[in-house]
């Protein structure tokens, strides 16, 4: 309900002790192995301090004895939720240093599965958002949708999760010829479902009450930490790299970067409902342009980098998604893989938004950022 | 689950005790192969799948497992889902303690079972969750299918149905196999057969080399034909704002230290003008000329470089390469300064890998983002950064002895790849 | 947090959410209701009980196999591409010299347990020996099982 | 001086056959003595397994529905696989906790923390012995019925209170901290609807709040007075759903913020208990929610003698039950729909705007009195 009216201030003055709780590694609200240690005083945060690599796994390191190829099958288990946008970061790295272009089928195919692995990760995070919140019927109802992307997804790559996909120079396989006709029977599908979800969702007044001016991250905040994506996008900073930097063909395709002011949850929430309608704009685009004819990858080369840094960035569902390969000798192991995901600055700002609320308000704030620790650790 | 226990020894001494005996067996069973509550734990990818498990498309709760209990006092089911790191294994093992018995556990996924992709090379995490606890079911897969878990629950009911009041569940022992290394004891194997098969066919090879001097194999293996496709031409991406050219001009009119990596002898302009346009242009800077540099980039109007990628490092022989990851949100360009900092041989050779080996100041004041960035690199590569306000270890433990991303880091536990 | 409004303005929020606060409930309600009474939108498949219709995709990479003919003769040359392409090691190809002192394969052996089913091997393959089979029902109560040999047969050659 | 009596109509049943029972026993054995004493036995016994069948039965047929219904919410089908369509999964799930291990965190106050999931378990079973399930068939017809309720319902409160105190554990103790002071000002409410009811229907009398409402479903305590009757039965809702601890209201237990509230530390039976008593404290709060505004167990006549013929043909206790039902539907579908409040807001939402509802509610309904009727 309504905060206090104007010359209603209360006093507080019993006296309070501080005290710590231990949130994680194994919270159900933590998204995975982080560990969040607050300092609070009664049920208000007074600190978080995350503390990172619970699962941290080595990545970069083991990155620098395997081959490319191998790097690509690695780069799935970074943000497993779109799996399939992390393959793209990696490859378009290569492309750039092995200089091999893709064609046009393999083109509209890569942006495809990105967007289809894009609306799979605001899916999760709908469902993440509603049952954080307390309504485990949500986090059902985003899955729900979700399944029927991997199914699409294991059609075409032969997995549901972890798809190690795209090629340099194209993709693994061809997409069958079912592919179109399900993608297209997947967005009416979604379309439909996604009204009823943002009924469920979008006006509910304890949702508003919960997330309008919680966590409030300013704009000048969320450059500062090198927020991106969405959360950057709902401080209002039109900045997403399928506009700023468009890669594959994003240039082709009329979309709009939904940004919003207030940078609080319920803008971060909005902002990825809007986008998934985004997706679903490009995908329809991309349904009707689809190229049948043509070669859908280019002449197949071993994977050898010439000696020197390439640097590739893409905008997955959670944001800018850097790749950063170092090839010391002309090879096909590189000397150094460094990959930058998009929810570590998310987690160092954490301290900033949930200065000052409640707990259930941490879990809020959490939610919406939308964290993968997996991403963060490597 | 105590007095059940006791059940055989008070009844088996009355007539006909031996079915209710039976028949206690065959309800305590059936509750308990049928109620399995999971715990609500996961790390990684296979907690995406076991999630998806329990969501609509799968519904484990038409086994009656939809209760993930969140406090482990209630679970009976521990899913081992996604790799466990050294970090975390007391925590798994606290978990388990706290799960009353009897209780279960499914190594779900090949991080659990062996370590999956993170078994060579890797420092960080553990090689199979037999290390830690017992388990039960082993679900291979990576992740497993929803279909595979089931399966594996389907797997751990029958096991559970065997048990009996005389035979009751106990609680088993972790085993060790954080050494084993299946690839180079396969090898071994074969090796060792190998020889003896040498010594046994010696005669046999020589009598069948005289009987057939031309011998020559019936078999031709069929190559696989690959689809041929065009060569395509790369077309770089587009570019926005400055372009590497006048950065990099800009940059050595104030500072004019400033070089870019080449190995050719063209003067540097003309390297800079043949970068292609998608490369960002990465400068190599001096390390006392970073921080100015980072100063007048970040507030130079015509930079305007407010936003931080990134920092990270390369580790070199003898010098480490400090990347800083520059962009400007307004203009569109980017700018790499790589810092090139000479390792610090002073120190003596065998306290190098435990000690911090180069020195930078932190631009943490300028970029916030930077702060956990930069305890990044300081965990990684042991680079101290000067006026960092909380420069801890970050993804390691705070005893954890080296600096892993190093070239001549070694950990005890890590085995290296044999191919 | 506390906004600077005045009072009034506080009341006409308040009654203003009294209204459109119970209204979106019942939006919200609808949707479960429909739900509720809709049986057409359950999606479940009943999974150890649709084991005869539950077919995975073609490319579906389950576990690994040799591709053999009627009498167990394989394609693998022991070339160990496999091997190299695989990211963990979880293959061994070892190969052992037939009769003739070739070198032939021996023992496929196939570490099941730390394979991450990626079909690199199947890629890098280039006599087409080896394929990902459509199995997903592998789950064991001993670990060791999970370590196969592939091949029945010795190679040819 | 109003002097509260408590009538048992299983116990004048009971009294009534004992002495003619008796006579058929030597005559030695007959005294009157012996009679009371023995009718009273056989009366305590009857009553304590009514209320617990009533309520243990209950349990796990709710657990089992609960289960059914937010799985075709979401599109699932829930518990499948033991018996017919999972109906006997819930009975699987108690006994599997039944068997399993029991044992206290170190650091607990062990007493308290075993008390504490039997005092949460005494109100709803005292609650339950006061209401009506069909014409005679109550346990115990107390004429200060209401006040009764409203006294022992604050039981639960100590219960859960002691629960997360005596757990040694911070979630334990924030849960514990929230349930206290949720289920405190949720009480107020609660008790000030059934003032409400009280104050139309003229008693504190469960049995004859209930036959009050006799007549067509126009009688009943929701549509007898307009408007102020619905919003009544709805602000009674979303009271005792507080009261419950139930979601969107369940702040006490917040799965996603405090792992299980005040029983993170509870296993085995202890967790059983308290897993019940959330369940049998439901269909104690539909019973009262059934009793107070939708007539009891009275049939839903229309008014039509032909077809109501028919409807009072059916046992007032299949009308009680059927009514309870569709009460814990309602309970169950607001459950699965709603997200939880925060705990502050719960606190605004109580005070700011239950409380002066309810005061508006008791004095328009008291005007409403005094003008029409």
């Amino acid at each position: 309900m309504p905060s206090l009216p104007p010359g209603f201030r209360l006093q507080r003055e019993t006296n309070t002790e501080e005290f710590f709780i231990n949130m994680g590694p194994q919270h159900p609200s933590t998204h995975g192995a982080l560990r969040l240690a607050l300092r609070m005083d009664g049920e208000t945060i007074v600190e978080v301090v995350p503390h990172f690599g619970y699962i941290h796994r080595g990545m970069e390191k083991q990155a620098e004895s395997m081959s490319y190829l191998q790097y690509i099958a690695l780069s799935d288990r970074q943000d497993y939720l779109t799996a399939i946008q992390n393959n793209l970061g990696v490859v378009i790295a290569l492309e750039k240093g092995m200089n091999v272009g893709v064609p046009e089928k393999g083109e509209y195919i890569r942006v495809m599965l990105q967007e289809l692995g894009r609306i799979a990760s605001h899916l999760v995070f709908y469902g993440c958002f509603g049952g954080d919140l307390g309504g485990q019927t949500c986090l059902l109802f985003g899955f729900k949708e979700r399944e029927m992307i991997h199914d699409i997804l294991e059609e075409v790559t032969g997995s549901r999760l972890t798809t190690n996909y795209f090629r340099p120079g194209g993709s693994r396989y061809d997409v069958p010829e079912t592919f179109i006709p399900r993608v297209k029977a997947f967005l009416d599908y979604l379309e439909d479902s996604m009204r009823d979800y943002e009924r469920f969702l979008s006006k509910n007044i304890i949702v508003l009450e919960r997330s309008i001016g919680i966590g409030v991250l300013s704009k000048e905040d969320a450059i500062a930490y090198g927020c991106s994506g969405p959360v950057l996008r709902a401080s209002g900073v039109e900045f997403d790299v399928r506009r700023a930097n468009p890669y594959s063909i994003y240039d082709q395709f009329d979309f709009d970067i939904p940004t919003f002011k207030n940078g609080d949850c319920y803008d971060r929430y909005k902002i990825r409902i809007a986008e998934i309608h985004e997706s679903m704009k490009i995908l329809r685009q991309c349904v009707e342009k689809f190229p049948k004819e043509g070669p859908w990858r280019s002449k197949e080369k071993p994977v050898r980098l010439p000696e020197g840094r390439y640097y590739s960035e893409i905008e997955t569902a959670k944001g800018l998604y850097a790749t950063y390969v170092v090839a010391a000798t002309t090879g096909e192991k590189p000397y150094r893989i460094h990959t930058r995901g998009p929810s570590f600055p998310h987690i160092a700002a954490l301290n900033k938004m949930a200065q000052g609320h409640k707990i259930s308000d941490l879990v809020t704030i959490m939610a919406t950022l939308d964290p993968v620790i997996p991403e963060i650790d490597r | 689950m105590g007095i059940i226990n006791f059940a055989p020894k008070i009844l088996d001494p009355i007539p006909g005790g031996k079915y209710v005996v039976n028949a206690i067996d065959y309800v305590v069973n059936w509750a308990r192969a049928n109620s399995i509550w999971p715990l609500t734990y996961g790390t990684s990818c296979c907690a995406i799948e076991m999630m998806s498990s329990s969501m609509a498309r799968y519904d484990i709760a038409r086994f009656g497992s939809e209760v993930f209990r969140a406090s482990p006092r209630q679970a009976d089911l521990f899913i081992l889902a996604g790799t466990i790191t050294r970090r975390m294994a007391p925590a798994i093992q606290m978990l388990w303690e706290q799960i009353p018995g009897p209780k279960y556990a499914i190594a779900m996924g090949a991080c659990t079972i062996s370590g999956g992709p993170f078994i060579y090379d890797n420092y960080a995490v553990v090689r199979g969750a037999q290390n830690l606890i017992p388990v039960d079911v082993f679900v291979p897969g990576c992740p497993p299918r929803p279909e595979a878990l089931f399966h594996g629950l389907l797997t751990l009911r029958e096991k559970i149905l065997k048990e009996t009041c005389r035979n009751p569940w106990h609680e088993g022992n972790p085993k060790d196999v954080s050494t084993m290394d299946r690839y180079r004891e396969a090898a071994k194997t074969w090796a060792a057969l190998e020889e003896m098969k040498d010594e046994e066919m010696a005669e046999a090879r020589a009598k069948f080399k005289e009987e057939h001097p031309d011998y020559k194999s019936s078999f031709k293996p069929i190559r696989v034909k690959k689809e041929d496709f065009p060569e395509v031409p790369r077309v770089p991406f587009n570019r926005f704002g400055l372009t590497q050219s006048e950065i990099f001009a800009k940059l050595r009119e104030k500072f004019p230290n400033v070089t870019v990596h080449t190995h050719s002898e063209d003067p540097i302009e003309d390297v800079v003008a043949a970068i292609p346009a998608d490369r960002p242009l990465e400068v190599m800077v001096e390390p006392e000329d970073y921080l100015p540099i980072v100063e007048f980039v970040k507030n130079s109007p015509e930079f305007d470089m407010d936003y931080l990628i990134d920092v990270t490092a390369i580790d070199y022989d003898d010098h480490f390469d400090m990347v800083t990851m520059l962009r400007s949100l307004k203009h569109g360009h980017k700018l790499f300064l790589c810092v090139q900092m000479k390792k610090d041989f002073s120190i003596p050779e065998e306290k190098r890998p435990t000690s911090l080996l180069a020195s930078v100041k932190s631009i943490s004041h300028l970029y916030p983002g930077a702060e956990v960035k930069e305890r990044e690199v300081y965990d990684m590569f042991g680079i101290n950064f000067e006026g960092h306000p909380d420069q801890r270890r970050i993804f390691l433990d705070k005893d954890f002895v080296g600096y892993p991303l190093r070239k001549d880091f070694t950990h005890p536990q890590m085995i290296r790849r044999p191919v | 947090m506390q906004e600077n409004i005045t009072l009034l303005q506080y009341f006409k929020r308040y009654f203003k959410r009294c209204i459109t606060g119970p209204w979106s409930l019942i939006c919200g309600l609808s949707v479960s209701l429909k739900y509720f009474f809709d049986p057409r939108r359950i999606v479940t498949e009943q999974y150890p009980e649709n084991r005869k219709t539950l077919k995975m995709h073609d490319r579906y990479r389950g576990r690994l196999e040799m591709i053999e003919d009627e009498e167990g003769n394989n394609h693998c040359t022991a070339c160990g591409m496999c091997e190299r392409a695989c990211p963990n090691a979880s293959i061994n190809v070892l190969s052992t010299k037939n009769i003739a002192g070739k070198k032939v394969l021996g023992r496929y052996v196939y570490h099941f347990a730390s394979c991450t089913q990626c079909g690199l091997c199947v890629e890098a393959c280039p006599f087409g020996a080896i394929r990902m089979n459509q199995d997903f029902e592998v789950a064991t109560t001993d670990p060791n099982s999970l370590e196969m040999i592939l091949n029945k047969k010795e190679g040819q050659g | 001086m109003f002097v509260p009596s408590v009538t048992n109509p299983i116990g004048d049943f009971v009294r009534d056959m004992v002495p003619r029972l008796a006579e058929f026993l030597p005559a030695s054995l007959q005294s009157d003595t012996l009679n009371s004493i023995v009718a009273f036995l056989i009366n305590a016994v009857i009553c304590v397994i009514a209320v617990c069948v009533v309520n243990i039965g209950s349990a796990p047929i709710l657990i089992y529905m609960e289960r059914k219904v937010c799985a075709h919410i979401q599109c699932r089908l829930g518990p499948m696989r033991l018996g017919w369509h999972g109906t006997i999964q819930t009975i699987a799930d108690v006994l599997k906790m039944l068997f399993k291990e029991v044992y206290a965190p170190s650091g607990a106050d062990k007493l308290m923390f075993y008390l504490a999931p039997l005092i949460v378990l005494i109100a709803p079973f005292i609650v339950c012995a006061l209401i009506p399930f069909g014409r005679n068939l109550v346990v115990a017809d107390v004429s200060m019925g209401i006040p009764l309720i409203i006294a022992v319902n604050g039981f639960g409160v100590l219960g859960i209170l002691l629960g997360g105190w005596s757990s040694n554990n911070k979630y334990s103790l924030l849960g514990a901290l929230r349930s206290g002071a949720q289920m405190i000002s949720y009480e107020i409410s609660f008790a000030m609807i059934l003032l409400f009811v009280v104050m139309i229907s003229g008693s504190t009398n469960l049995m004859s709040i209930t036959l009050g409402q006799e007549g067509t479903i126009a009688d009943w305590w929701i549509f007898k007075i307009p408007v102020l009757g619905i919003i009544a039965f709805i602000l009674f809702f979303i009271s005792s759903t507080a009261e419950m601890n139930r979601a969107p209201f369940d702040i006490a237990e917040a799965e996603q913020e405090l792992t299980g509230g005040y029983h993170t530390e509870y296993n085995g039976t202890p967790f059983a208990m308290f897993y019940l008593a959330e369940y049998i404290a439901l269909v104690t709060n539909s019973a009262l929610a059934t009793t107070c505004f939708l007539g009891g167990f009275l049939p839903p006549c229309i008014g039509v003698s032909f077809v109501d013929n028919y409807l009072n043909m059916v046992p007032g206790v299949v009308w009680f039950f059927a009514k309870v039902f569709f009460m814990i539907w309602c309970y169950m579908m607001v459950r699965w729909t709603f997200v939880r409040p925060r705990v502050d807001q719960l606190m605004d939402f109580e005070w700011k705007f239950l409380l002066p509802v309810n005061l508006v509610l008791l004095v328009a309904g008291a005007a409403y009195i005094v003008v029409c009727g």
